[in-house]
């Protein structure tokens, strides 16, 4: 899959009469998942990753900008074109109570893509959905349940079976394992990892917990107010260059009860998160960069190639 | 207790009433029905009880040569803004009239005097008079007109019209200078009911005092009752059944004969409309005066109409239904709705006419789907209304059965023996000769039988029983006397 | 003074059979103390969270047990003195954040009526204090925030604003029933310091339900570890930490 | 997932007792009008004179109307008439209006501007009015009185349809269906159409009486079922002469109608509430 | 975070887009009110000759053919019909002889204030009753309240005005009969008609309450200890208000058309008895006067709907971001 310049922008209204405002939630972005490969997907809390994520599969319009999967243009492609595509691209949605439906039992909605692709045999499906539960280390007779009769986790890994029963090519994965204990959180990435090898299969995984991008992705792109500001190999997070990317390492927490992080009583931690409603220029963490300069507040800084994959949008490490 | 009542009349003189039609209130021309019944105008020409021609707000009249009619005015008669009744405002209603209705092929009017006018007309109009007695041919004060529209009622009836109340009552007012004198009555409330049971149930709620035509059942419930009274009153109408005299089955007189025989008229009188009617002998109730006494209704009996419809060739193989050259004897009766007991009527004909081996297929419409079957002809019979007298003349009755004539009631009969009777009777000015072709007229129509005519109208009213000198008139045009009054 | 759960059991009844979703639950939270509540996914935390406020809805049902506040018998409780006490005294932040906001109200207004539906205080400054709170989980521009709709917000903000949500009348106790999971580490880190001033300074108590393990490593005073319905281990931090006596705790921390 | 979406629908309805009341006395009905001619006692058409306006008898069950008939007969074989004629509507109605709205709330666009506009249009004419101009210009008779109440009666539906779409499609579910890829029209069928089906049920049933009076109101304008066909409407109308004098004729046509706009109502309670899952699991 | 300017792409205005759709919709009820009277059986002139009553000889009705222009062709006879409706001129009742409008006008209110009671009525009941079975579904009260309000209007209309107006009329003689004058009179057909609605609207409400109750968004309320009274009314009620009022907008129409029966059985001088007396007397003006009426009407209530209903769900106002 191959990402240029894309765009999302959104019309908001603070009140009913007043004039709309646009609101970019996805700027400028361009990547590329090859075969085989898992692109880490972090960032700030409402940077636009969603956004992004449904952008790529194709359910939300972008407002321009390219999308190529297996040499088709998502953008233009045409309703039936982009259903065969989607045999191949699947999403696992961050909220997992809504991305089911309500009146449907879990088990229908697993195997719903394999029906849409595959249309056979009741029992085979049944057998099917049975073993995608198992999988994902649900019981196979929840089958029969509602989605309001789960847990959150379990919600997750339904969701993340009824991603996989078609084994496509691409997963986009946005915060899949979130809610999800760190047992079977390991689980699940085991899996996928599995399935990686077996089906040369390709993911996108949007997360929060950089343990889980470590062992996951092969790169990690940093996402910051609507756009990728370093793209680097997962295994070399240590030697991002991004104030932001440093940051995020940074605050990681111990996980050790004895080793406490000392709360900075009274300071303020990191200035507020990015701006939302005035129109800004230059870098987007401008106001809470400790190595500003007069550059970064007028200038938007641009990705440049620093390493054989390494990127970096930043005036002062670029 | 009822809004839309102005407080100043004492109770016991105020008249509610309840209609049972609307209550157009406009230029007489179009809506001078209830213009009339209800007392706000008057015509030149009047009717009596017997349905006679008597002097109204003309005292009398005269022919002139053949297209020329004398009318002298009724002196003193004042209309309800004061001024007094005037040759030219008679003309100027008449005019209008004429204008409109285009029933009378109107020259001109000449003011004679004060007091008398002549009309002279195109053609010879021989029932001019009776032409003048229809509500639409009522008389109104000059200042009815404003820059040419009719916009106030000024009329010369027993009740002056006050206003539409919010509610869409009419209230009017007794008259004090009316010319037969002042009315009791000293207001009048009159409020439509569309409905015949909620206008039955106001009365019993005593939210009106009089209610006009009440349906037979509930008539039957207020007999006996005290404080309550019914009024019976005959009236000039007519339900008939029309034939299409070109259908195959029915072009035979044989068949239509055997159907008359076969029809009950006495059981559709008792038992569909509760005895409040009367079973026909002829066209005309015996309230006009234009009827043949010699017309007898017609005999029940099942075995001549079996016999009938045997000798015209029309036989029961066994099925129940006539047959002749492998056509069953199937016929189509149309009817309408707006008259209520019009399909109960057809049901019980359908059933008397089984009897008899016809089988009858009723359609029920409207009015318009009736009148558009018989204009294109493509009935068989029809089962409707007739008004006879809104017009007190039998010419406009007979225009039916002429074959040239425009009525959309004709049953598609042509006979060219009574054409030229009637043709002639229209012209015809000597009273009694006129008569005389009306007569031979009705005994051929009673012998050819293009119609079967199957019972006079009965209007039924109910009243509390303190109301007075309540009386309806056979042509239906006078409801509310100057003479209703109080105990 | 604390937060006593003894014994619950919380059943839901299907057609067929019953799930024991809580089966047997004592723990006790007391001011200025955070209990951690881990376990396995479907373990029925979640139920454990609703259970203490009377929140589990039918088919489901609290079966046995007690809980009280203070003494106070919540399960037994007449409906507006519990009402009175939810949000005020103990406020919860549930895990479907996505769900838990009207779609049809904004920001504002769900804050607002918190404040309005406990406190005789002017609009005005009931949406002064949602402003207020809303900057303290570090939502960007929280007065524009205030007029959008839950539609137009990321999933973190909606876990944000859902926390900020129990925090507006700054509750004497808090459930917050993984309150982080759609956050980035670095709003996770301040959101936690938010919590624990609320604890420091207003001595809250607070069950924190999480499955990350470093949270628990890094703000729980004591840790609970449940399985299928029952607490297989309980006892502070440090000690389960290091000295975990349960297979399925060792297992747990094994596997970071 | 052993059966279907909708057997499961019908597992669920089972336990609801006035839901399956409601079902029983249709079904009843039902049979009433299929086993007219051995439950009737009369003939339903017999105008017999001699015995007009009885009270209910032995012979006569619910007495006999105004010329005699035997409104017990009548009122059975009316079944017949009134539910067929109600029921082909609402069926037609409901084939119509849930694609049609459906589609046009799911695709948008410009299809969907168009389609709004001509239900606006039709929508803002008073229904009585259409239905007699479309059933005087077929002509009278009970098949085309049918299909002029359908005519005007699919728009309203669509129209809410339509609206539930839209609200529908704006779920997470639906967009995670379309990313399973799903076609259109399943997703109409399998996601859609049950968020949509429980308010259509409930119209749907409330509206079975008001066309069974609908039908009624168009026989008296003389455009639907003719005299004697014992139709319940109709029935009713021609017994208000005798409202007072013979309540009787009023009635059991009246009682007839209630009774299935009733029990159609409480299954379409019922049916409603199957079709959701939540809270109702015991 | 996410970067915003000032409107780049914007919009067809609401409003604009608003009006257009109403203008077309407008046209497209002229065209139809115009010609569903070519579909009514029945001859113009004759049937306005019959209806003041007259015999009408063959050179009366030509006259009048002519006089109505009816000989012209359509489209002329169309433009020549809009440009007079634009200046408020319908024409004048071939019964009354009136304007149409001043008829239709002086009938407005009596049918305005006749629908709006029994709206009244109708919501006065269904939104408590809707409220309470959907709180305590499966219950007695439930079914109670359930069988009594279908009760009412599972009877029809006429049968059911009847038995009022005998019950309180005749037997207890405590309102009048006629529904005319002061409020009392208003009383009787408002509760006929509105025991009508009264299901419909309980029954829907009742449903999306159900539905409103089963979201997650009422238990986060319960939580935050809001009042009971607000979460249902503030929460519940506004979310399941929706269908309801997708309902009143759809039946608005049928509403006017609708009182034709009871304002005929209570003798109400309103516009829908009027209009079928119109339509049996072929009063042609009055019965397109009336259609666009309605129709205006209709579209009027509707636009109130929709801007309603945008309050109710922001995601319409705002357009939502989703497209299929
Ligand atoms: N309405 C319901 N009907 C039947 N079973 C239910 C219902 N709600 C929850 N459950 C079951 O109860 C158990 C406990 O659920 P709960 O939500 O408490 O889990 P949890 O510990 O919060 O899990 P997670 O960490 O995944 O959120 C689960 O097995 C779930 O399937
Ligand atoms: N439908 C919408 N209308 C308006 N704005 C929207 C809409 N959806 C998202 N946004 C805005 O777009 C921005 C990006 O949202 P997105 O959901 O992509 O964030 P995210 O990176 O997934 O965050 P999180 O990690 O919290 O889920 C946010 O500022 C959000 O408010
Ligand atoms: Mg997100
Ligand atoms: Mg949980």
């Amino acid at each position: 899959m191959k990402v240029s310049n894309l765009k999302k922008y959104y019309t908001v209204r603070d009140c009913f009469f007043a004039k709309r405002k646009i609101l970019t939630a996805v700027d400028n972005v361009s990547l590329a998942v090859g075969r085989r490969e898992t692109l880490g997907i972090v960032g700030e809390s409402g940077c636009g990753k969603s956004t992004l994520a449904r952008c790529l599969v194709s359910l939300e319009k972008t407002t321009s900008g390219q999308i190529q999967f297996d040499g088709v243009e998502l953008t233009t492609a045409g309703r039936e074109e982009l259903r065969q595509l989607r045999r191949n691209l699947q999403i696992v949605f961050q909220d997992p109570y809504a991305a089911l439906n309500p009146l449907r039992t879990v088990g229908e909605s697993i195997i719903e893509p394999l029906l849409n692709y595959h249309p056979g045999d009741s029992r085979e499906l049944e057998e099917k959905a049975e073993q995608l539960l198992t999988v994902v280390g649900l019981k196979p007779e929840y089958k029969n349940r509602y989605p309001h009769q789960f847990s959150g986790g379990q919600l997750q890994r339904v969701n993340i079976a009824r991603a996989l029963a078609l084994k496509p090519a691409l997963v986009v994965c946005d915060e899949a394992v979130s809610n999800l204990d760190s047992i079977v959180k390991t689980q699940i990435v085991d899996l996928l990892l599995r399935l990686q090898d077996e089906f040369n299969m390709s993911y996108i995984f949007i997360t929060h917990d950089l343990h889980v991008v470590r062992r996951i992705a092969d790169r990690v792109a940093v996402m910051l107010g609507g756009k990728i500001v370093e793209v680097l190999p997962a295994g070399e997070l240590a030697a991002a260059i991004h104030p932001y990317t440093r940051y995020l390492l940074s605050a990681t927490l111990s996980g050790d009860p004895c080793k406490r992080r000392q709360r900075q009583k009274g300071t303020q931690p990191a200035g507020p998160a990015g701006r939302y409603g005035t129109a800004m220029s230059g870098c987007a963490l401008q106001h809470r960069c400790p190595e500003l300069c007069e550059q970064c507040r007028v200038e938007e800084p641009l990705l440049k190639t620093i390493g054989s994959i390494h990127q970096v949008a930043c005036h002062l490490n670029g | 207790g009822c809004g839309g009542k102005p407080a100043s009349a004492p109770a016991n003189t105020t008249l509610k009433v309840g209609w049972d039609f609307e209550m157009p209130i406009a230029d007489p021309v179009k809506s001078g029905y209830f213009l009339v019944r209800s007392g706000i105008m008057e015509t030149l020409v009047a009717v009596d009880f017997d349905g006679k021609l008597v002097p109204g707000l003309a005292l009398e009249w005269q022919a002139i040569g053949t297209t020329a009619w004398k009318f002298t005015l009724r002196p003193n008669v004042k209309f309800h803004d004061g001024s007094l009744m005037t040759a030219k405002s008679v003309k100027l209603a008449v005019e209008r009239f004429a204008e409109t209705a285009k029933t009378i092929p109107l020259d001109s009017i000449e003011i004679v005097s004060d007091h008398e006018i002549l009309i002279k007309t195109r053609k010879p109009v021989v029932a001019l008079p009776a032409y003048l007695a229809t509500p639409e041919a009522s008389i109104y004060g000059e200042k009815a007109m404003v820059d040419g529209k009719f916009t106030n009622l000024i009329g010369t009836g027993p009740y002056k019209f006050i206003q539409v109340a919010q509610d869409k009552s009419i209230v009017t007012e007794g008259f004090t200078e009316y010319w037969k004198g002042a009315p009791q009555i000293k207001q009048v409330i009159n409020r439509h009911y569309p409905d015949a049971q909620t206008r039955f149930m106001a009365l019993q709620s005593g939210e009106v005092d009089f209610i006009r035509n009440v349906l037979p059942a509930n008539a039957k419930l207020l007999q006996g009752k005290a404080g309550y009274q019914v009024a019976v009153s005959p009236v000039g109408r007519v339900r008939v059944i029309y034939f299409n005299t070109e259908q195959a089955g029915l072009a035979d007189r044989e068949v239509r004969l055997a159907i008359n025989h076969a029809l009950d008229r006495e059981a559709i009188v008792k038992d569909v409309l509760g005895g409040y009617s009367k079973a026909a002998a002829g066209m005309f109730p015996d309230n006009l005066p234009w009827g043949n006494p010699a017309i007898k209704a017609g005999e029940h009996s099942v075995a001549t109409a079996r016999n009938l419809l045997d000798k015209a060739g029309w036989v029961d193989n066994g099925s129940g239904i006539r047959e002749k050259q492998g056509k069953k004897l199937e016929l189509n009766l149309i009817t309408y709705s707006s008259r209520p007991e019009l399909p109960d009527i057809a049901l019980v004909v359908q059933a008397q006419l089984a009897a008899v081996g016809i089988k009858l297929n009723i359609q029920v419409a409207d009015i318009g789907a009736v009148e558009k079957a018989m204009a294109s002809k493509n009935f068989d019979m029809v089962l409707v209304a007739r008004g006879l007298a809104f017009t007190p003349d039998p010419s406009i009755a007979f225009e039916d059965f002429r074959s040239t004539s425009m009525s959309k009631y004709r049953p598609n009969y042509v006979n060219k023996e009574l054409d030229s009777l009637l043709e002639g009777a229209l012209r015809e000015t000597d009273p009694a000769k006129r008569q005389a072709d009306y007569y031979q007229a009705q005994e051929i129509i009673d012998k050819e039988i293009p119609a079967i005519f199957l019972n006079y109208y009965v209007h039924v009213d109910a009243y509390k029983k303190t109301l007075r000198n309540f009386r309806i008139h056979p042509t239906e045009a006078h409801v509310l006397t100057s003479d209703l009054q109080f105990q | 003074m604390a937060l006593v759960v003894e014994d619950l059991r919380t059943y839901y009844f299907q057609a067929d059979k019953v799930i024991p979703a809580v089966d047997g639950v004592s723990f006790s939270v007391l001011p200025e103390k955070t209990v951690c509540l881990v376990g396995e996914s479907g373990c029925g935390k979640s139920a454990v969270a609703l259970s203490l406020l009377g929140l589990i809805e039918p088919p489901g049902k609290i079966v046995a047990g007690r809980v009280s506040l203070d003494g106070r018998d919540l399960l037994a409780m007449p409906p507006e003195e519990l009402r009175l006490l939810r949000g005020q005294d103990i406020s919860i932040v549930f895990q479907n954040s996505r769900y838990s906001l009207n779609p049809s109200l904004t920001i504002g207004i769900q804050l607002a009526e918190t404040v309005l539906s406990h406190n005789e205080v002017s609009r005005s400054a009931a949406k002064e204090m949602a402003v207020d709170v809303l900057r303290r989980v570090r939502l960007p521009e929280p007065a524009q925030l205030c007029d959008r709709y839950p539609f137009e917000l990321s999933g973190g903000m909606h876990q944000r604003v859902m926390i900020a949500m129990a925090l507006l009348l700054k509750p004497r106790y808090l459930i917050a029933d993984e309150p982080t999971s759609a956050l980035d580490i670095t709003t996770q880190t301040h959101i936690l310091d938010e919590l624990m001033e609320l604890k420091e300074q207003y001595g809250a108590g607070m069950l924190f339900i999480t499955h990350d393990l470093a949270v628990v490593a890094e703000i729980a005073d004591e840790v609970a570890v449940m399985k299928q319905g029952k607490i297989v281990e309980y006892g502070s931090v440090f000690e389960v930490f290091q000295n975990p006596a349960h297979p399925y705790t060792r297992q747990l921390l094994q596997s970071v | 997932m052993k059966q279907n979406l909708w057997s499961r629908y019908w597992q669920r309805l089972k336990h609801d007792k006035a839901g399956i009341c409601g079902l029983m006395i249709l079904l009843v009905f039902a049979g009433m009008a299929l086993t007219a001619p051995y439950l009737s006692l009369h003939d339903p058409l017999a105008v017999q004179l001699g015995a007009k306006l009885q009270n209910p008898s032995a012979q006569y069950p619910f007495g006999t109307d105004h010329l005699g008939r035997c409104i017990f007969s009548r009122v059975v074989y009316g079944a017949q008439v009134s539910l067929a004629a109600a029921g082909i509507v609402l069926g037609s109605v409901l084939v119509i209006s849930l694609p049609v709205g459906m589609f046009s709330g799911y695709t948008g666009g410009m299809a969907d501007q168009i389609f709004m506009r001509i239900v606006d249009t039709v929508l803002a004419f008073p229904l009585l009015i259409l239905a007699l101009a479309i059933a005087g210009f077929l002509g009278a008779g009970l098949v085309n009185v049918m299909l002029a109440l359908a005519a005007v009666w699919w728009v309203g539906y669509a129209r809410i349809v339509r609206g539930l779409t839209l609200a529908a499609k704006e779920k997470d579910f639906v967009m995670a269906a379309k990313a399973a890829g799903t076609k259109t029209i399943p997703i109409l069928y399998q996601h859609i159409l049950p968020h949509v089906l429980g308010t259509v049920i409930v119209l749907a049933t409330l509206d079975m009486g008001k066309l069974i009076m609908a039908v009624a109101g168009l026989s008296f304008l003389g455009l639907g079922a003719q005299p004697p066909t014992p139709e319940w409407g109709s029935m009713l109308n021609d017994g208000r002469p005798y409202f007072q004098a013979a309540p009787h004729v009023m009635l059991f046509p009246g009682l007839a109608i209630a009774t299935v706009v009733l029990s159609c109502n409480l299954f379409g309670d019922a049916l409603r509430d199957a079709l959701n899952p939540q809270g109702m699991t015991e | 975070m996410a970067k915003e300017g000032e409107a780049r792409v914007m919009p067809v205005n609401f409003f604009i887009h608003r009006g257009i759709s109403f203008i077309i919709l407008l046209f497209g009820i002229s065209l139809v009110a115009f010609g569903l009277m070519a579909l009514v059986p029945g001859d113009t002139p004759e049937m306005v000759l019959t209806s003041i009553g007259v015999e009408a000889p063959p050179e009366t009705v030509e006259a009048l053919r002519q006089q109505l222009q009816l000989d012209d062709p359509v489209y002329i006879r169309y433009g020549r019909w809009l440009s007079r409706a634009l200046h408020l001129d319908l024409g004048i009742s071939y019964r009354t002889g009136l304007p149409v409008v001043e008829e239709l006008g002086s009938r407005l209110a009596a049918t305005v204030q006749l629908t709006l009671a029994s709206l009244a009525f109708a919501l006065l009941f269904s939104v408590p009753l809707g409220v309470l079975t959907a709180l305590y579904p499966k219950t007695w009260l439930d079914l109670i309240g359930r069988i009594t309000v279908l009760t009412g209007s599972s009877i029809p209309n006429f049968w059911l005005g009847l038995l009022l107006a005998y019950v309180f009329g005749v037997r207890l003689q405590w309102l009048p009969i006629a529904g005319a004058g002061g409020w009392e009179g208003l009383i009787l057909p408002a509760a006929t008609l509105g025991f009508g609605m009264l299901a419909a609207y309980t029954r829907l409400l009742r449903g999306s309450m159900l539905d409103a109750l089963s979201q997650g968004f009422i238990r986060v309320g319960r939580a935050k200890g809001l009042k009971e009274k607000w979460l249902i009314g503030r929460h519940a009620l506004r979310y399941a208000l929706l269908p309801v009022l997708t309902w009143f907008g759809i039946s608005i129409g049928q509403l006017l058309g609708g009182s034709v029966v009871v304002e005929t059985l209570f003798s109400w001088p309103g516009l829908g008895r009027f209009a079928v007396e119109s339509i049996q007397g072929r009063d042609y003006p009055v019965i397109q006067g009336y259609v666009l009426f309605s129709a205006l009407a209709v579209v009027t209530v509707n636009v109130v709907v929709d801007c309603l209903y945008s309050c109710l769900d922001p995601r319409i106002r705002l357009g939502g971001g989703r497209e299929p």
